[in-house]
């Protein structure tokens, strides 16, 4: 009917506001055009002109088999699937904790949760420092990964109470009665949270934990505090790579990260789209 | 006083041993009490209503008979037996939530096979089951859909298959016709009772909705404030109410505050301020001579006549007997189509409401805006009320 | 045919006047045709009811008058005038909105004075205004409180303030009812007739509700996927509808169809397979001998009588003159307090549908499921179809 | 009835789960200890000794007679305050656009919205300090607040989407009879504009301008590869004094970014709540 129909005006209403077209495109323009040159100078064919030389995938080349860079990579990869993990098991826990419960305290909990997400990197990082200098040393020399072990407790205190709160969000649209319906057809209280909470949870599970995947994956300051020497993770290489000169292999290696980074997010989103599709067609 | 005007359904399948007793049940929310010393019991095979406004105590009643409530005093027993230590899911009971609460990650058929999963009922035997239990609410051959292909009539089937595949001894219905359109609720009301005349299983129904219960239900129990008002059938309750709460609540009614004047075995008088003339009853009230009562006269059984403004004023006496006719003039008239709701302002100023049916298309006798007429009720039509 | 059972609402304010004219209006949408070539004429002073399902156009109709939406083809007229290039800011109508759309961040004043700061009327000339209109609808000394601090019935007639207080031409109602509860919504309807009497401004309301377009408008445009069906009061929208869309959205009814077997100026015969006996009509049909018709039968003019079982068959040519009969069997009783619907099954099978009013407490005729009875009506109570 | 008290059952119920309860409590302490010690820490009465010595404000007194931290902190300021006023308008604008228009590619331009909310800040970085120092170098030795015109830029870029899509998610709610009914009443498209559209964009419009607020003030990658070496943040300012080492002036200082941040998240969560629970109350 006409209510749905007057929400989308014609492309001609638009056009007849092209003042603030104009504004918003040049704004986004001028925004991104510097990843865009990052981006566009990965593939250009010259170690230090800004003008276009030609089209080359030399500095992929080079960056693939520059073995440091690749150990990081790995080293990266593997803290931001530890972090995962954990993060997803303590955000999903305290998320049906705080949803499902009354307590003492809950209040001064729910707080405390949205902590490491206010909290200023740079003190996280300061924080994890001192911590792990002088209060609770990492053992070093341990085999990989165990020597990840201080990185990853660092990535998972920033990384779960993400977590934490897109499960929380999720769990506000259930519907009690489908876990009553399930107790009432015979259903013991541990076999309701596996058939019908865990369900439930599922795209938020699945978000959260490609949110805390690329949080540490991309994380670059609290990493660069909490490492030891003898462990290098992508951005930090990234970063050190950076402090020789701009070479157009940073470029090649920050392209990667970029469109790592946003594949696994686009996929997120799209997951939760569907989900959220099905649910208003219920 | 409990003679119903209209029969009952025939309800072969009702026993006489009461499956359900509330002993003495109250439940305190801490100062709050949300059921309030409550005594009744259902019997086997009964369609039965809790009925009532929102926030008097019918939900909580059926969650104690489901589990999600625990009495704070008495005991309640299915089958004679006391349940106050059995979890939901040990009991004989299955519920229809009034979300429905389909499982929406499951097959209809995954949906219905729920429970008899969960009793460790065989798969061939549970297959067998669930086919027929998806016949019976009409859904055969939908055991494959996703319940987000379902409409919500189908949902609420697919609700029903769930519960009654279990063969509960009571079944428990929370509004399950209010998430339905208009439409598919007189549909489903008539296969709701229908469904339970087939299975024959005790079925105990929440609602607000008193058309709803009047419909449905062989018996209704109207709660208010945690407290039972009356425990009777749909036509008892509306014509027989034992409160003006019941009265007001099931039903549209004239309401008169009067005295009682006289009173007899077998005819009483009550003299209203509203009403010009004394209320002539052709029953006893069992009320102390000059005590208050209320009368409660429904609108459909008030007649109206014309009367000429020329005439002569017609004089209660001349009326047929056991007639009480009192003159007014048509403020309001509602047209409905099949039926009319006029407003008629007594002598006094009090505002009665009448219907009247359009029987025929034409030649209908020609009511219209500020006309005087008479309202006539017979003495059997009013309820006296003394609470 | 156009001769109402009902007095019509007196409307001494109803001017001969067309101040609305819809010429030839068409809407598309791409492909989707909303409005089809519609003409209509609406009177000064009328209460208009845009009745029909969702998606039949009459929004689009609503929110072209208000200049939301603008014709593809046609035009539209308001005292005469063309209003095709007035924006909505510009024209001499006003609406309220289904949400209502009070503004949530000013007091009730400010919103009822938002249209005459808009047009610049003076503060002293305003503030009169707003607390007139105020008054006007109930809400006097409401006007330093918040919307979020009324209830939804207060918040309507701030929006109906805030309409009333620009003096508009036309007022336009977008579901007005559909947003309160069933209490609330029987007394704005006679508010709602009382206050357009009031002021004497034409209101145009849309709705998908019968029984609201029935009782308050005084005339009514039924609606069917863009194109008018049936302009008419509403009594003759029920009595005499023009088709079986009509009659079978306006109220609930029996329908048979059938072959004109007999025609003349005063009487008609029609033969429904599925009534044993041609239908008698008392009046001419004008249609083609042997065309195919539709019998509509309102399911309160059927009279219901008992049949005993033993008793010889009563025949046709034994009824009273001008009454048809058919035996049946009552299948369904549907208890509603006030009335009953029976469900009576005929000879082939077919289900018609019959209401009675419980017009006495006790000694009332006493049908009960599966009975034999005797179905009658009037030879011109039917309304025959032919489309 | 039952209905509303069965959301919150006694704390009985929770007592009953006491593992899940351990098992939080013990990471939320464990996660939370390192920002608790680097607290804690800031007055200690010892330079370097992790033993508490002793309750001492020096440190504070230390870092605020610090000359070149004041300005950094001034610095800081001045950028989140110009960062905050450009990214609110340009995010508002933004959003209106994607919420009113159809127009050819505004799936491509919501898409392009999301990215700087996506890409790793390091990545971001790099692509600003390739892009301020190649192609568009930002002009040395400007009088100040001149000076900081590239970092306020570099903010802005990842600022402003931030913005945009909290009021964005405002809009969603808004009710277009609304908009109608003020038209409908003779207000012009703009009145329409400011008399409804901005006062329901409000809490929105507050929401982000504290988010930007914020995300301006504790940016440390951005700003570490944008700034010269004549304008240097807070942040920045206390990575420096931490090459040297961690002398609790730094905790001092970090402990101070910590309680502005909390704070001013603090009140704009509240706030939001607020409107929410009028517009509840509805």
């Amino acid at each position: 009917m006409a209510r749905e129909r007057k929400e989308k005006p014609g492309p001609l209403e638009y056009n007849r506001r092209w003042p603030l077209q104009a504004i918003v495109g040049a704004t986004l323009f001028f925004l991104y055009f510097p990843l865009i040159i990052l981006m566009v100078f990965s593939f250009n064919d010259s170690r230090r002109n800004i003008v276009w030389q030609g089209f080359t995938l030399d500095y992929y080349e080079k960056a693939f088999n520059n073995s440091s860079l690749i150990e990081a990579f790995a080293n990266s990869l593997t803290i931001a699937f530890f972090c995962t993990i954990i993060s997803v098991v303590l955000g999903a826990l305290t998320a049906v904790m705080l949803w499902r419960f009354r307590f003492p305290g809950k209040t001064a909990v729910e707080g405390a949760m949205a902590l490491p997400i206010v909290v200023p990197e740079i003190c996280m990082g300061v924080a994890m420092l001192v911590f792990f200098a002088r209060v609770m040393p990492w053992p070093t020399g341990m085999p990989w990964p165990l020597n990840l072990g201080a990185i990853i407790i660092a990535h998972v205190s920033f990384a779960f109470p993400f977590v934490a709160t897109v499960v929380r969000a999720r769990l506000a649209s259930f519907n009690r009665e489908l876990e009553e319906a399930a107790k009432d057809l015979g259903a013991s209280e541990w076999r309701t949270f596996w058939d019908v909470l865990v369900p439930h949870m599922q795209p938020g599970l699945i978000a959260g934990a490609l949110l805390a995947f690329t949080l540490s994956l991309d994380d670059f300051v609290i990493t660069f505090f909490t490492a030891g020497p003898d462990t290098i993770t992508f951005p930090v290489k990234v970063y050190s790579m950076l402090r020789f000169s701009v070479t157009p292999e940073v470029n090649a290696a920050s392209t990667i990260l970029i469109v790592v980074t946003v594949v696994l997010t686009a996929v997120g989103l799209r997951m939760q789209d569907q989900q959220d599709q099905k649910a208003k067609a219920k | 006083m409990t003679e119903a005007a209209i029969a009952a359904r025939p309800t072969p399948h009702v026993k006489d041993n009461a499956i359900i007793r509330f002993e003495n049940i109250t439940k305190r929310y801490g100062k709050v009490v949300a059921v309030d010393n409550v005594n009744l019991e259902i019997r086997e095979g009964e369609f039965f209503a809790l009925l009532g406004p929102s926030g008097c105590g019918k939900t909580t009643l059926l969650r104690m008979l489901a589990g999600f409530e625990t009495p704070t005093e008495g005991r309640v027993f299915i089958d004679g037996k006391d349940i106050a230590e059995l979890p939901p899911n040990k009991r004989p009971v299955n519920m229809v939530f009034q979300s429905y609460a389909v499982f929406p990650h499951m097959k209809v058929a995954d949906n219905v096979a729920y429970g008899l999963k969960m009793d460790g009922v065989e798969a061939g035997e549970s297959r067998r089951r669930v086919e027929e239990a998806l016949e019976l609410v009409k859904l055969g051959g939908y055991g494959d859909r996703m319940p987000d292909q379902l409409s919500g009539g189908q949902r609420q089937r697919v609700a029903l298959a769930r519960a009654l595949v279990k063969r509960p001894r009571v079944l428990l219905l929370d509004e399950p016709l209010s998430a339905l359109d208009a439409k598919l609720r007189d549909q489903m009301r008539s296969e709701l009772t229908s469904l339970q005349e087939k299975v024959g299983i005790t079925f105990i129904m929440v609602t607000h909705d008193q058309d709803e219960a009047l419909a449905i239900a062989t018996r209704c129990a109207v709660m208010n404030r945690g407290l039972l008002a009356q425990v009777a059938t749909p036509a008892d309750l509306y014509e027989f109410p034992s409160s003006r709460f019941v009265a007001d609540f099931v039903g549209s009614v004239n309401m008169f505050e009067g005295v009682l004047a006289d009173d007899k075995h077998d005819e009483a008088t009550v003299r209203c301020p509203e009403i010009a003339a004394p209320i002539y009853l052709d029953h006893g009230v069992t009320g102390a001579q000059g005590s208050t009562v209320w009368v409660a006269l429904r609108p459909e059984k008030i007649e109206m006549h014309k009367r000429p403004e020329g005439a002569a004023p017609m004089k209660m006496e001349d009326a047929p007997a056991g007639t009480n006719v009192v003159p007014g003039i048509i403020r309001d008239i509602v047209y409905l189509g099949s039926e009319t709701i006029f407003e008629v302002e007594l002598e006094g100023g009090r505002r009665v409401k009448t219907f009247r049916s359009n029987l025929t298309r034409y030649d209908q006798e020609d009511f219209t805006w500020d006309e005087p007429v008479w309202l006539a009720w017979h003495a059997c039509s009013p309820a006296v009320l003394l609470s």
